[in-house]
């Protein structure tokens, strides 16, 4: 393993100082911003009551205590992965989380595993064909990719599927779920389908990912296309590469195994950049297709002053950022045997 | 112009001094050793290099050259030992006061082409080493033209961007600007690895008509034994992290008495077999019948 | 006697920016016997690490040819077009420059050999480690410590060793070693020249050598060629050239080389070899030479007999066709 | 060695046009004859909790079909429905109720029925209301003892007298649960919290004609028909359906998407200007006029709202004539007094009309000079409250009078209203207050929005000792002498018109999109039971 304790010891030290600042920050940002959850968790009383149930809901909350202790009291919560009861859902944050960020994952998955490995093969092709037609039509078509809205992408793709009959909403077919039993075990569908060995909704599932799927794949295919490319131009000529054209190496293995290796670990660096990029698309293109993820309860939390869940989702985001930094890390040691973390 | 044979009657005044200087860098290692660990590169080491006199550190890769030199110019604080240079204790002073000695170093880099800032003009680059000083803008502008005049440089030089001047012109601006404040000590680091052999022998003639002409300190950091007989008349050679040998230069070559001296002299002896005695028994270029000066 | 490689006009550019077309190798006319080990010597722009390049088949795509370059009489390159196919690994191999660069970092030599040997002759994996082990311990390594390593684990002096066993593993019969030692330390340098001797011997290969460093080539070659600005200079047999050089250029080299234990005075030439694609009437040395004349401003001398089996071009030495 | 990339090449077209076709092939609509039949219903808003004594905001979207009261009430009739309760009575002076309960009634986890139940469930309901505030169960208030003479027996006594029979069909608050529920949460008191927990966590204890079998407030609760629920042979639906999918949808655009993807069949909440586009596809639009309405409430306590014949001013310069078509485009009613049509206690004759003359003579009688500016804060997201806000602002204009557009997330609107009593000076001059009743009583508008003690939602800052006597007394009228409880009320909103301290502005008509594969027939729809869709009546075709 390439990885030694003493980087994950820093890695999580680094790590744990990031989540905590995001959590200071944004319990701040979200408490102090107007609306009053306490209003919310004592469920908008309308009766004679309503403001003692509404001063009973700032104690339940806590929100009666001095700042600095509700902080210090939310950072220990957060830590002990107890983010509280949501406050408009009057259910544990972690679940709900767990739930959106599932649906989220299920997508950046499959975008990103059609769009690495398409982003890569077109950009290695230009960089073999440099200064021809083919070259200079990947170029501006992956141009125009990674500059395309991707919200307007997704009402697009939508639009067409929508007037063309096809449909791609939700993430399952309600009727075909409850028809062949499917439940839901880990969120994940792709991986519960499989589990349960249902196939049809394995497939409808796959299906309804797609479309969204490749709105959010359009950003990070342009990105991979232009950077595989830019880096194996330089990796063409490396020294080891003209030795092994030299040798009499053949063309597909001094184009895999020796230069797109080399590229490997800078497209790595910058998938796991535009990963958490991609992040915040798939977000909004999850909205346009009906899909429950974090994007939609982002957006209602706030709505609803919903300040654990807000706090929680932010606290998500963060954790992903950081593990996403980490992988990338990970995956160049794995690429490459010089790097030791 | 060099001239065989002779040394520079060296005064007795020390302008560098390390006594028993051990210096390196800390690792971080392990899970249990959070706290750093110290992985030494140069041990032990004693060094004097007097007024005037021409030095020659010699190793090859790895040897710790490049830490030696950075404790010679404030840069790496030492574990162990003292670091003298123009009298004075350069790690007893405040990192922020070091300059004002330290300054005194006329420093030229390993590689011109990397050590050149590209954006900026030779003009500027010059101008670098006199920022600190309370020369006028008059008085400066002269101390460059001299310095140019030296290196053998033409004034027009100055509008150039590095991107403009060939190797040999860039070591030549490198070290115009080590000399340009009139330093004492002259510390230069591979000066000729870069380069040509054509342009290495006119680098090496400028440095010894430098030296007699400044009458500076002298200390020449090099893995390249031949390159290093031209420009020192001392050397010390360096061996993973400890002075192997010390000693004048020609002793050194003539009889050189640890293992990894008589490698390194064997290795460059044997390389020559034919041609060096070609030119002691025949002569320089006999091919060509007339001799000229340039 | 065959030739193993000949070249006739061999110009070869670069294309800038703007297309335009600078000339790094200005006509050279080459012929390297079979079984010589054949120095070629020159300072950084002389245009000698493009001709490695040509023979071994790696150009970058932006160069331009012109003349005709032939290995064992195969036509591998006729003005523009160039086909390597049938030479590449098959009859000729290739040492780079530095040690590290000829290794592929992210495979282990295991793997090396094995892609290596089975593009050129189909090899499984265990055909090529036995024949891995073959050209490793050829290369003074030891196969059971290296076969499993990354380049990196490994020194320099290694590194460039297990690239020479690479390079032989290919079986090819001519090997271009690009200045195979120019970064490594003067022992090691003494001992892959020692290594590429004995080679010669062992495997009976041509040998072109291409180095700046006239004492190296001393120590190992047969014949040498001196470039200057993208033509050569002077062509002899090395002894022979080194005792007596005859073009101002190669006396130069002579003399400004530091040896150790001679106190010569390193005899200063002014100015500096020529950028390339700078302006190509009268002799590239012009600037330099001592011993110019007016009719070597105005044109270039080509190389031709001076005596014995010495090439020069130099306006001094008449021209002789 | 060129082929390398070919093959791939020719590879990748193949693996995507095989998924092509398999996406194709499993997303034909007709294809498949479900088994099951399946009703998904978008509603606009999260699910705020299912505690069925506690829960008084959206949970009623999951609870009015899971759980059932002693009656339900038909405010468009003025009549009562049995549920749990067959039938009832009171003595004279309305202080003591009893109900005979249904026979034969078993709640899902198979407990059977019996008054026990409904003592829990509505002592539970008044208690925690008077802990801790919460829930709806202070309009148990009066309830001093209920009694339980036998299993089917429950004898309410109230310390003043009320109309248990409207209570008892209020919408929140009324529901009865199992006992059997406290076991299963693991407590002994029925006040525990963590009975209450229990609940959120997506468990139920209701004998209602569908049960949860899944629930995930923030994106969808799936109930299941529960077969041995008494009603069913009542209700004689066939194609009642099997499975009731409550899916969250917070975006109007985004119900719109799903109904055209099919995936949704009922939707409460689609763009205004895509209902042509929906009922052009064959989708049908019943539009169900619900107890939820709008009500302008002036700032009674700051310059210059705080001036009784201003106030008028501004009620007279609203063009009552335009409202209805210009800022709802139809999609409600013309408001008038505080209650809704159809509501008890409703006074169609309070109405302001529009006369820039008589506006003008108030402002002067006023004495505030011109021109003044004043702020108007509304919820930015309803797009009605907008049209009306820029209908506002150009007639105010022409009597001099500025309003600055203040539009506002919902929380904030209510944080800016509430200031009136904290701070009148930060409160708006006007704002939008919306409302729809816990039970079918007046009181519940009047208190919650005009109350003096009602600082939460009395926006206005209203604040007359008259008022709240008359309530007061009629509140408690109601039980002995409806008619003149009814009689009270008026007069108290005739006070609130007279001093021009709010207006009903319109109530809403909400058009629920239904896809043609399901019939919701009237009997669904209940317009005090808002967003409730009684899925024992809706029917499913093939």
């Amino acid at each position: 393993m390439p990885v030694s304790l003493n980087y994950l010891v820093r890695r999580v030290g680094w790590s744990i100082a990031t989540i905590a600042g995001v959590v200071i920050l944004s319990y701040l940002v979200l408490v102090l911003s107007p609306g009053d959850p306490a209003v919310k968790w004592a469920g908008n009383p309308r009766g004679p009551g309503a403001a003692k149930a509404i001063e009973n809901a700032r104690k339940e909350l806590g929100l009666d205590q001095p700042l600095y202790l509700q902080v210090l009291n939310f950072l220990r919560m957060a830590f002990t992965g107890d983010l509280g009861i949501s406050i408009a859902y009057k259910k544990p944050v972690s679940e709900i989380l767990w739930r959106g960020l599932a649906a989220t994952l299920e997508l950046l998955a499959l975008a990103y595993a059609i769009a690495i490995p398409l982003g890569a093969f077109i950009g290695v092709m230009a960089s073999l064909r440099r200064g021809t037609w083919l070259d200079g039509f990947i170029q501006s078509a992956s141009l125009v990719l990674a500059n395309t809205p991707t919200f307007w992408l997704g009402i697009a793709i939508f639009m067409v599927l929508s007037t063309s009959g096809v449909t791609a909403y939700g993430r399952v077919d309600t009727r075909l779920a409850l028809a062949t039993g499917f439940r839901s075990i880990t969120g994940l569908y792709l991986l519960d389908a499989l589990v349960q060995l249902n196939f049809p909704v394995f497939l409808d599932v796959l299906a309804r990912t797609f479309p969204p799927a490749l709105a959010v794949a359009a950003y990070p295919v342009g990105v991979c296309a232009r950077v595989t490319r830019a880096l194996m131009a330089d990796a063409l000529l490396e020294g080891f590469v003209q030795s092994a054209v030299a040798w009499g190496v053949s063309r597909r293995a001094v184009v895999w195994r020796y230069a797109f290796r080399a590229t490997l670990a800078g497209l790595v660096q910058v998938s796991g950049l535009a990963f958490a990029y991609s992040l915040v698309d798939a977000m909004v293109v999850e909205y346009v297709f009906g899909r429950d993820g974090l994007g939609r309860f982002l957006f209602d939390s706030v709505n609803t002053s919903d300040f654990r869940l807000a706090t929680g989702l932010i606290i998500v985001v963060a954790l992903f950022y950081v593990l996403a930094n980490t992988l990338a890390d990970i995956v160049q040691a794995l690429v490459d045997p010089r790097v030791k973390l | 112009m060099w001239r065989a044979g002779s040394t520079v009657t060296a005064s007795s005044k020390p302008v560098i001094e390390l006594k028993n200087v051990t210096a390196g860098y800390y690792t971080a290692e392990g899970f249990k050793t959070l706290k750093k660990v110290f992985k030494p590169a140069i041990t032990k080491i004693d060094l004097k290099v007097n007024d005037g006199e021409r030095l020659a550190i010699i190793g090859e890769s790895g040897s710790g050259k490049t830490t030696l030199l950075r404790v010679i110019l404030g840069l790496l604080p030492p574990l162990r030992g003292d670091v003298v240079v123009l009298g004075e204790q350069i790690y007893r002073v405040p990192a922020r006061l070091r300059w004002r000695i330290t300054r005194q170093i006329g420093y030229v880099p390993q590689d011109p082409a990397k050590s050149l800032n590209p954006r900026l003009r030779v003009a500027e680059v010059m101008a670098e080493p006199l920022a600190r000083t309370d020369l006028s803008e008059k008085e400066k502008a002269e101390r460059i033209r001299d310095a140019l005049r030296i290196v053998q440089l033409h004034e027009s030089i100055l509008d150039y961007y590095p991107s403009q001047l060939s190797g040999g012109m860039m070591q030549r601006v490198l070290i115009a600007r080590a000399i340009v404040h009139d330093p004492e000590i002259l510390l230069l680091d591979e000066p000729t690895s870069a380069l040509d052999v054509s342009i290495q022998a006119q680098i090496i003639n400028l440095l010894c008509s430098i030296h007699e002409k400044l009458e500076l300190a002298m200390v020449t950091v090099t893995h390249d034994l031949p390159v290093a007989q031209y420009l020192a008349d001392q050397a010390v050679i360096l061996y993973r992290g400890t002075i192997v040998e010390k000693g004048p230069m020609e002793e050194i070559i003539a009889h050189p008495r640890s293992e990894h001296a008589r490698l390194l002299v064997t290795s460059y002896l044997s390389g020559l077999n034919g041609l060096d005695r070609i030119n002691r028994a025949e002569g320089v270029s006999a091919g060509i019948k007339r001799e000229t000066q340039r | 006697m065959v030739l193993a490689v000949k070249s006739e006009g061999l110009k070869i550019g670069y294309l800038d920016e703007q297309d335009n077309v600078l000339w790094a190798v200005k006509g050279v006319n080459l012929e390297v016997s079979e079984g010589e080990i054949y120095c070629i010597v020159g300072e950084s722009g002389s245009g000698k690490s493009t001709v490695a390049l040509a023979i071994s088949g790696i150009l970058p795509p932006h160069a331009v040819t012109e003349g005709e370059l032939y290995v064992y009489g195969n036509l591998v390159i006729r003005g523009e077009s160039r086909s390597y196919e049938k030479i590449r690994g098959r009859l000729v191999t290739y040492i780079p420059q530095s040690p590290g660069t000829g290794l592929n970092p992210y495979l282990t030599l295991g793997d090396q050999f094995y892609h290596v040997l089975k593009s050129l002759r189909g090899s499984t994996r265990k055909e090529a480690k036995a024949e891995a082990k073959k050209y490793l311990e050829m290369a003074g390594l030891d196969p059971a410590s290296t076969l499993d390593r990354y380049p990196h684990e490994l020194s320099g002096g290694m590194q460039q060793r297990a690239a020479i066993a690479l390079a032989l593993s290919t079986g090819a019969r001519v090997l271009v070693a690009d200045e195979p030692t120019s970064s490594l330390d003067a022992h090691l340098r003494l001992q892959i020249a020692n290594l590429l001797l004995r080679l010669r011997e062992e495997v009976k290969l041509t040998v072109i050598f291409i180095t700046h460093d006239l004492l190296l080539a001393s120590r190992v070659g047969d014949r040498v060629a001196v470039m200057y600005a993208g033509s050569l200079a002077e062509v002899g047999k090395l002894r022979e050239v080194l005792l007596k050089p005859l073009h101002p250029y190669t006396s130069m080299l002579v003399d400004v080389i530091p040896t150790l234990g001679v106190k010569k005075q390193l005899k200063c030439y002014s100015g500096e070899p020529p950028r390339p694609g700078s302006n190509d009437e009268g002799c590239p040395f012009f600037d330099r030479c001592p011993y110019r004349f007016s009719k070597c401003a105005a044109e270039k001398p080509r190389l031709s007999l001076a005596e014995g089996d010495r090439y020069v071009a130099c306006w001094l030495y008449g021209n002789r066709e | 060695m060129r082929k390398g990339p070919l093959l791939a090449a020719i590879g990748a077209v193949a693996a995507i046009s095989i998924a092509l076709l398999l996406y194709i092939w499993y997303l034909q609509p007709t294809q498949r004859a479900p088994a099951l039949k399946v009703v998904v219903y978008s509603y606009l808003d999260v699910i705020t909790g299912i505690d069925p004594s506690i829960e008084d905001d959206t949970g009623i979207v999951v609870l009015g079909s899971v759980y059932e009261p002693l009656l339900y009430y038909d405010p468009v009739r003025g009549e009562h429905i049995p549920a749990l309760a067959e039938s009832w009575e009171s003595n004279e002076d309305g202080t003591v109720w009893t109900f005979r309960l249904r026979r034969g009634v078993i709640f899902h986890d198979g407990t059977p029925f019996t008054a026990e139940a409904v003592k829990l469930s509505i002592e539970r309901a008044r208690d925690i209301y008077r802990e801790t505030g919460r829930g709806s169960g202070y309009i148990w208030d009066s309830v001093e003892e209920i009694e339980i003479v036998d299993d089917y027996t429950v004898r309410f006594k109230l310390a003043y007298p009320q109309r248990v029979d409207m209570l008892a069909s209020a919408i929140y608050a009324g529901y009865i649960f199992s006992p059997s529920a406290l076991e299963k949460a693991g407590v002994e008191d029925p006040l525990d919290p963590n009975l209450e927990r229990w609940f959120n966590a997506g468990n139920e204890a209701g004998s209602g004609p569908y049960l949860i079998e899944f629930y995930s407030p923030e994106s969808e609760v799936r109930l299941r028909k529960f077969e041995k629920w008494w009603g069913w042979t009542v209700v004689n639906n066939p194609d009642a359906p099997d499975v009731v999918i409550i899916r969250i949808r917070t975006d109007p655009l985004d119900q719109y998407n799903g109904l055209l993807a099919g995936e949704i069949d009922i939707a409460s909440s689609v763009p205004r200007a895509n209902l042509g586009d929906l009922k052009a596809r064959g989708f049908q639009i019943i539009n169900v006029s619900v107890f939820h309405n709008y009500i302008l409430q002036l700032n009674c306590r700051r310059y210059p709202t705080n001036v009784t014949a201003f106030r008028l001013a501004v009620m007279h310069a609203i063009p009552w004539g335009e409202l209805v078509d210009v800022a709802l485009q139809g999609f409600g009613r013309l408001g008038a007094g505080v209650l809704p049509y159809n509501f008890p206690g409703y006074d169609g004759n309070l109405r302001y009309t529009y006369d820039l003359d008589l506006a003008r003579k108030y402002l002067e009688k006023s004495g505030v000079k011109l021109p003044v500016k004043v702020e108007f804060v509304y919820q930015a997201d309803y797009e009605e409250n907008a049209a009306f806000a820029q209908l506002l602002k150009s007639r105010l204009a022409d009597l001099g009078i500025d309003v600055e557009l203040k539009p506002m997330a919902w929380t904030a609107v209510k944080e800016a209203g509430k200031e009136v009593w904290s701070s009148p000076e930060n409160a708006p001059h006007l704002i939008i207050n919306d409302w729809w009743p816990t039970l079918p009583s007046p009181y519940d508008y009047l208190y919650g929005l005009f109350h003096s003690e009602s600082t939460e939602w009395n926006w206005a800052g209203y604040s007359n000792p008259v008022f709240d006597e008359l309530i007061s007394a009629a509140y408690e009228a109601e039980g002995r002498d409806y008619g003149e409880a009814m009689r009270l009320y008026r007069l108290a909103q005739k006070m609130v018109y007279e001093e021009g301290a709010g207006i009903s502005l319109w109530e809403e008509i909400r058009p629920f999109v239904v896809s043609s594969r399901v019939e919701v027939p009237e009997k669904a729809l209940n317009p005090l039971y808002i967003y409730v869709i009684f899925f024992q009546h809706v029917k499913v075709r093939g």
